[in-house]
């Protein structure tokens, strides 16, 4: 089965990199000399595109000079491109002396973009792909007849978010800002955290048809070269037509694709990054999503907020182990309940048997089904509760649980203890902080509900075994996932089931990080001095 | 590792809802049962919960309780066979109560507690009692007040009534299988009786008056030999017995005045160690009961806030107690022969060489078997006032 | 691909430790007291400390050869032939105990928890979290077992916790009354389970080990630590059951948690506790299984084992449900038959190979190559 | 009937997973070892499915080990 679908695949695209031809079958073309066949070619690439302003002017003392400016209209700083730009090359520069072919020497572009042009970032280009790639992101392009180059003024600018609170991860104690959908505003963001010089970010461009910018970010001397390398080569070989999200590349350069568990983490908070950061993880920066990734990932982060670390010490590992057991009900309660109502009835106390017995009373479904129908129920209410526009989304779905729980236990088709275990699996999976794993433990809930039904307890003990197998047969790159838990490292336990406090963590995580393991170095010192008596 | 997965998955799909899943309204919730020997069968009663009528809504008002009986040669196949009149499977996982009839007892009861002990479902920490001078069946016919299931109320009787009287004791079933099977210590079993009718007794009616028409009641100890009940213990054998066995939790006594009238004694903690050893080639068995109290009740003309008061209460309780003690130790040994104290035991553990030699005659040695007793009674308050409020009403 | 898996010495001494566990945990109890009565424990103690002396024994054997698995080491001091043809027995042993385990496993839930499930349905469901584990290869092995060890001890230490307050003394007492003799001869079941069947240990000892001296540390520590567990289960199944009971109860240690009463809240929790007996009984049986499986694959020189897994399971399967009629066969077979067949092979067959190594010492010395591969 | 037409069907989904990467690698010796024993499993399978009696490798070895249990039955007592 499996090299069927390979073979198909292949017979599809009979060449690798075939999206782009369509593009661009002049890639890798240079630039002519002459301005009119440059701009012819950029039409009938670009089509007729109407966002695409192609103005032709004319510079010099006598306006000798053919030049074009050519932008995407509303991705380019019109103020600038007028102010800096067109004022410059139309007015300030008229009176100058400016020869087509005085001497070699005098490059007419490299007086532009040295002499006269006030605007700060500017590349030289000779390269037709360059060139689209550039002016599809927003930069103005000047063409001058005559010459094979041309140049990139960057002034992107459009109109987009503002740094605001991140949606998906919110805390009571932290900072309040979090990622936007712009890749300079998110690498500011990490910047301004870490002033360090070795905070290194690679740049990269993803994607055939969407050119989407890429930075790894690590810091140098802590992040694991392997990995680094690992991560670039990963990167490399991703070979698509499009990038519209990080979770594409998430799911490019991820270990095991087909497990419910997510070996990338994604974060949309500056400080968590920054944290990781630290810590010898790698980052991965998408270009228009606020969702920025991080490597390795293991088990035990998904269990970890920011605010852990900004409360005290004790509150953040209570907080942390409810996590834990809180996804423990959402992934087991169910299960249990059905093996243990309809399997070992001996569990339940005498009083509860009766009650629950009375309840079931004129139940037409066995417990199985009862849970099942009660959890889709739910499931779908959340999804419609997520889609439903904000200020009626959550209301929505707390009303419509509670009027289909209510409404069906007085009907008599689902009883109400039922009603309860469901509420409070659900109430459960919301208390994880990551969306990854809550997703992944909601899936396995029904797999387990499942195993339950067919043979009680030692149902779930066997799927127990199987996941945790297959939890510890994970690896983030080359990190097994379960560490520190297993393989066991006992001075990384500081920062897993619990939260040391922070003057405690004075070596980063053995596995993920190899050198520079120190963070501090004297823990005493970082202590408050004792006081005197 | 994903084959594994969805094979996993596919294979549960196909497994669900088989076998061994029962809902909890298909199980006949069993509270208690009751074994009696009808001619040559085994007539097994089973008290069986309804549970709409115990829960608070959708009662109807009829009982929260249904009996039904089969009969079969063996245990197992009267239970099995009730299925013919019950319309749900018997479960017996929280049975409570294990009523058994006199006349079985006196049979022996061994084989009927044998299917107990091997059935996977039945947890063995239920109650076993004895029906005094009724079949067991009845004992289960009769509503009570209170507690609504009747097994409930049985059991919860006999564990408050252990807790505070001395004369009671409650034996689960693995207790009175390891009497049952231990050659040092014979079994005892709890008497249960019905006073009153038991016409009424088990309608509905039975609890709608202050004071019921019937009602069950616990009674004094069944003594065993073997598995065939003997004779029964006076309150007051009974009493000795739980002082030698070290089963007091709490209880009273009462006991006589340095002059006349009665005090009460509040028996708080009781602790009583038995040692066997060998004098002579002579089997003895040496009794050291600790007792812990406070003066309850004077109804007498004592000066309690005088030291030696105390002092001489505490003599006159271990005296009494002692009495007690001797006249149980004299019955048992004398009468009815038979080592419900496990004094066998206890020479057992302490001299296992000798224990061997005199095991197989063991009742006779028994009966000539020199106990000596003590008993160390502490005294420690009295109660919230001092001298009794007696002393100024004579005034 | 054989040659780069590592584990750990900690990851080893938890192998262990569940391995001397593992079967020992459901039935040693039981067969003790019906031996030696209240003097149960005291053979579990006495056969831990001989049980540590042939562990010693298997640590002698392994440190000659540290890079080799047992096939590879009976090959290379018998010579090729010899070997296979032992290696082939050995592999037979740890096959028929891996269904024999699994037997166990379908008995076990079909006594006390599912008696109408059939055995066939609770053996597959057992055998394909088995073949997961072992297609997944030792270090997930390892790694999940330093998880579960730790639910395996929180429970244990909840049921040794709330059956305290019914221990009774009186049961223990008298102490020593089997005599010497009984106790030896009743402790010889109890090595063979938790240290004379460890020979199946040596597949992954030392061959798959990174620090030889640390893991033969564990291999001691591990097997002294699974010897402690059951002699707290023996001494708690004698002290709270009484000897008589105990020897009657097929699993004494199930009965045990039926016990549990504290304060008439924390009841009825067997059931929960069986988890101990099905994680301690996957990781023995796991490991039966990988030894068999890596075995064959080693005799046959193959360069993969995991495709044999399937096939081998499915054929595990079937064996459980063949290899003992019913439970009297079982436990009349292991009293007897399956005794012997122990020592043979995970005691003498040891020993023999010391003695052959002593007299072949030289001749292998100088061409190491000779009688191998 | 059914019972064998289901381990059939489980036998042809192991086929598919298994012989795939080992015809990829070229692992001939382990195909032929897998395929041997899985003739055998389902041959064995097959054979309980349908209540037949397979022979019992216990009392092959009890048979083996008879003599010298015998020998110790008769020393210790």
């Amino acid at each position: 089965m499996w090299f069927l679908k390979k073979k198909n695949i292949k017979e599809l695209n009979p060449s690798p990199p075939s999206p782009s031809q369509a593009v661009a079958p002049q890639k890798k073309d240079a630039l002519k000399t002459s301005l009119q066949q440059n701009i012819q070619t950029l039409k009938d690439t670009l089509g007729e595109s109407s966002d695409i302003i192609i103005r032709e002017i004319r510079i010099g003392k006598e306006g000798t000079i053919k030049a074009g400016i050519i932008y995407t209209d509303g991705l380019t700083d019109t103020p600038s491109l007028q102010n800096f730009i067109l004022e410059t090359l139309m007015l300030d520069i008229k009176g100058i002396e400016l020869q087509k072919k005085t001497s070699p020497e005098q490059n007419l572009i490299s007086i532009l973009k040295d002499v006269a042009l006030t605007v700060g970032e500017i590349k030289e280009i000779t390269n037709l792909d360059v060139l689209f790639t550039s002016l599809l992101s927003g930069d103005t392009i000047i063409l001058i007849d005559g010459y094979a180059q041309g140049l990139i003024i960057s002034n992107k600018h459009w109109v987009e978010r503002g740094v605001t609170e991140p949606a998906a991860q919110t805390v009571v104690r932290g900072p309040r800002e979090g990622f936007t959908e712009n890749l300079r505003v998110n690498t500011a963001l990490i910047r301004r955290k870490l002033k360090d010089p070795n905070l290194w970010m690679e740049s990269k461009i993803i994607g055939t048809r969407t050119k989407t910018n890429i930075a790894i970010v690590y810091i140098n001397g802590i992040a694991n070269d392997k990995i680094v390398k690992e991560v670039r080569l990963r990167l490399d070989r991703i070979n698509i037509d499009g990038i519209l999200e990080s979770g594409n590349i998430e799911e490019l350069i991820q270990d095991s694709p087909y497990s419910p568990f997510s070996t990338v983490y994604n974060t949309e908070r500056p400080d968590v990054v920054a944290a990781a950061l630290i810590e010898g993880r790698i980052a991965i920066l998408v270009d228009g999503t606020p969702f920025v990734l991080l490597v390795p990932a293991l088990f035990v982060q998904f269990f970890q907020s920011a605010e852990d670390y900004y409360v005290r010490t004790v509150i953040g590992s209570l907080i942390r182990l409810l996590r834990f057991f809180a996804s423990g009900i959402s992934l087991l309660a169910p299960a249990l309940f059905i093996a243990i109502t309809t399997f070992h009835q001996s569990m339940l106390p005498p009083a509860l048997i009766i009650s629950l017995a009375a309840q079931r009373e004129g139940v037409p479904f066995p417990a199985f089904i009862e849970a099942v129908i009660m959890e889709v129920t739910f499931e779908i209410l959340r999804e419609a509760g997520v889609r439903m526009p904000r200020s009626i989304g959550s209301a929505m779905s707390i009303v419509g649980a509670f009027v289909i729980g209510t409404a069906a236990v007085e009907a008599g088709i689902i009883s109400a203890m039922m009603v309860i275990v469901v509420s409070i699996t659900a109430i459960s999976s919301f208390v994880s902080p990551s969306y990854d794993i809550a997703i992944a433990v909601r899936m396995l809930r029904f797999a387990f509900m499942a195993l339950a039904a067919s043979f009680g307890l030692f149902g779930i003990t066997v799927g127990l075994i199987a996941l945790i197998l297959h939890l510890c047969s994970l690896r983030s790159f080359g990190v097994p996932y379960m560490s520190p838990i297993a393989p066991f490292n006992v001075s990384d336990q500081k920062d897993t089931f619990i939260v040391l406090p922070i003057w405690k963590m004075f070596t980063r995580p053995r596995l993920i990080n190899q050198q520079n393991r120190v963070r501090q170095q004297d823990s005493a010192s970082a202590k408050p001095a004792p006081t005197k008596k | 590792m994903k084959q594994c997965m969805f094979g996993l998955l596919i294979l549960s799909l196909f497994l669900t809802g088989c076998w061994d899943r029962r809902e909890l309204n298909e199980l006949a919730i069993t509270l208690a049962i009751g074994i009696d020997k009808v001619e040559d069968e085994y007539q097994v009663t089973t008290q069986v919960v309804v549970p709409s009528e115990v829960s608070m809504k959708g009662s109807t008002g009829s009982t929260t309780v249904a009996l039904f009986t089969a009969s079969g040669e063996t245990v197992y196949e009267a239970i099995r066979r009730m299925t013919k009149d019950s319309p749900r499977k018997i479960y017996p996982g929280h049975l409570r109560m294990l009523v058994i009839g006199e006349e079985l007892a006196q049979e022996g009861i061994g084989k009927s507690l044998e299917l107990l002990s091997r059935d996977w479902e039945l947890r063995p920490d239920f109650y076993v009692v004895v029906a005094k001078d009724i079949p067991a069946k009845e004992i289960l016919n009769v509503t009570t007040a209170i507690e609504s299931i009747p097994a409930n109320k049985m059991f919860n009787s006999l564990k408050m009534s252990e807790k505070a009287w001395a004369g009671t004791h409650s034996i689960t079933l693995h207790e009175l299988i390891a009497d049952l099977t231990s050659d040092g210590k014979e079994a005892v079993l709890t008497g249960i009786q019905l006073i009153g009718n038991k016409e009424i007794g088990s309608s509905k009616q039975n609890v709608e008056t202050i004071s019921p028409a019937a009602r069950i009641k616990y009674d004094n100890l069944a003594v065993f030999k073997e598995d065939k009940l003997v004779s029964w213990l006076t309150e007051k054998e009974s009493r000795g017995y739980s002082d030698i066995t070290n089963s007091v939790k709490t209880t009273v006594t009462p006991i006589s005045c340095p002059k006349e009238g009665k005090a009460t004694i509040e028996v708080i903690q009781s602790n009583s160690d038995v040692k066997g050893n060998i004098n002579n080639g002579k089997p003895e068995v040496d009794i050291n009961i600790k007792v812990e109290g406070n003066v309850g009740e004077v109804e007498c003309k004592i000066n309690l806030t005088k030291l030696g008061t105390i002092d001489e209460l505490e003599k006159i309780y271990e005296k009494e107690v002692i009495e007690i003690i001797n006249e149980t130790l004299d019955t048992l040994q004398k009468q009815y022969k038979t080592d419900i104290f496990g004094f066998g035991e206890a020479i057992h553990r302490s001299n296992p060489k000798e224990w061997n030699k005199m095991k197989e005659n063991w009742d006779e040695e028994f009966s000539n078997l020199t106990v000596n007793v003590k008993v160390d009674m502490k005294l420690h308050r009295t109660g919230t006032i001092n001298n009794s409020l007696l002393e100024k009403i004579k005034d | 691909m054989m040659q780069n898996v590592k584990i750990n010495s900690y990851q080893f001494l938890i192998l262990v430790t569940l391995f001397s566990i593992g079967t020992s945990i459901l039935i040693v109890p039981s067969v003790l007291a019906t031996a030696a009565k209240q003097d149960a424990w005291i053979v579990a103690i006495f056969g831990t400390g001989i049980g540590l002396l042939v562990i010693w024994l298997f640590c002698t054997l392994a440190q000659w050869f540290p890079h080799l698995t047992f096939i590879q080491v009976t090959e290379k001091i018998l010579g090729k032939w010899v070997g296979k043809a032992v290696s082939l027995l050995f592999v037979f042993m740890s096959f028929i105990y891996a269904s024999s385990l699994l037997f166990y496993s379908g008995t076990f839930l079909n006594t006390h928890l599912m008696p109408n499930t059939p055995m066939v349905a609770l053996n597959i469901l057992m055998a394909i979290i088995i073949v997961m584990g072992v297609r997944l290869g030792l270090e997930t092995i390892a790694r999940s077992a330093e998880i579960l060890i730790l639910f395996f001890f929180v429970l244990f230490l909840f049921l040794v916790l709330f059956i305290s307050p019914e221990v009774k003394f009186e049961n223990v007492q008298p102490v020593y009354e089997a005599g010497t003799r009984t106790i030896v001869q009743s402790s010889l079941s109890f090595i063979e389970v938790t240290s004379v069947n460890a020979i199946v240990l040596l597949m992954i000892f030392p061959a798959f080990i990174n620090k030889f001296k640390q893991a033969k540390k564990s291999f001691l520590i591990g097997n002294l630590i699974g010897g402690i567990v059951i002699i707290i289960l023996t001494f708690l199944s004698v002290s709270v059951l009484g000897a008589d009971n105990t020897a009657a109860e097929f699993y004494p240690s199930y009965e045990l948690a039926k016990r549990i009463n504290l304060g008439d809240f924390i009841q009825r929790i067997e059931a929960l506790m069986a988890a101990l007996w099905i994680i301690a009984l996957y990781f023995k049986t796991t490991l039966y299984f990988y030894a068999s499986v890596l075995g064959i694959a080693q005799i046959l020189n193959l360069k993969d084992y995991r495709p044999l897994t399937i096939p081998l399971g499915m054929i595990v399967v079937v064996l459980s449900l063949v290899i003992y009629p019913n439970v009297v066969y079982q436990q009349n077979w292991n009293a007897t038959t399956g005794i012997f067949f122990s020592y043979s092979i995970g005691l003498f067959l040891p020993l023999l190979l010391v003695v052959v190594y002593a007299i072949r010492k030289k001749q292998l010395k100088k061409s190491p190559e000779s009688s191998s591969v | 009937m059914l019972k064998s037409m289901g381990i059939l069907l489980i036998a042809t989904a192991i086929l598919l997973i298994e012989v795939p990467p080992l015809l990829e690698k070229k692992y001939k010796k382990e195909l032929l070892v897998f395929s041997i024993l899985l003739v055998i499993g389902v041959g064995l399978s097959i054979a309980q499915g349908l209540g037949k009696t397979i022979p019992n490798p216990m009392d092959l070895l009890t048979y083996m080990f008879k003599p010298l249990n015998d020998v110790i039955a008769h020393l210790s007592k």
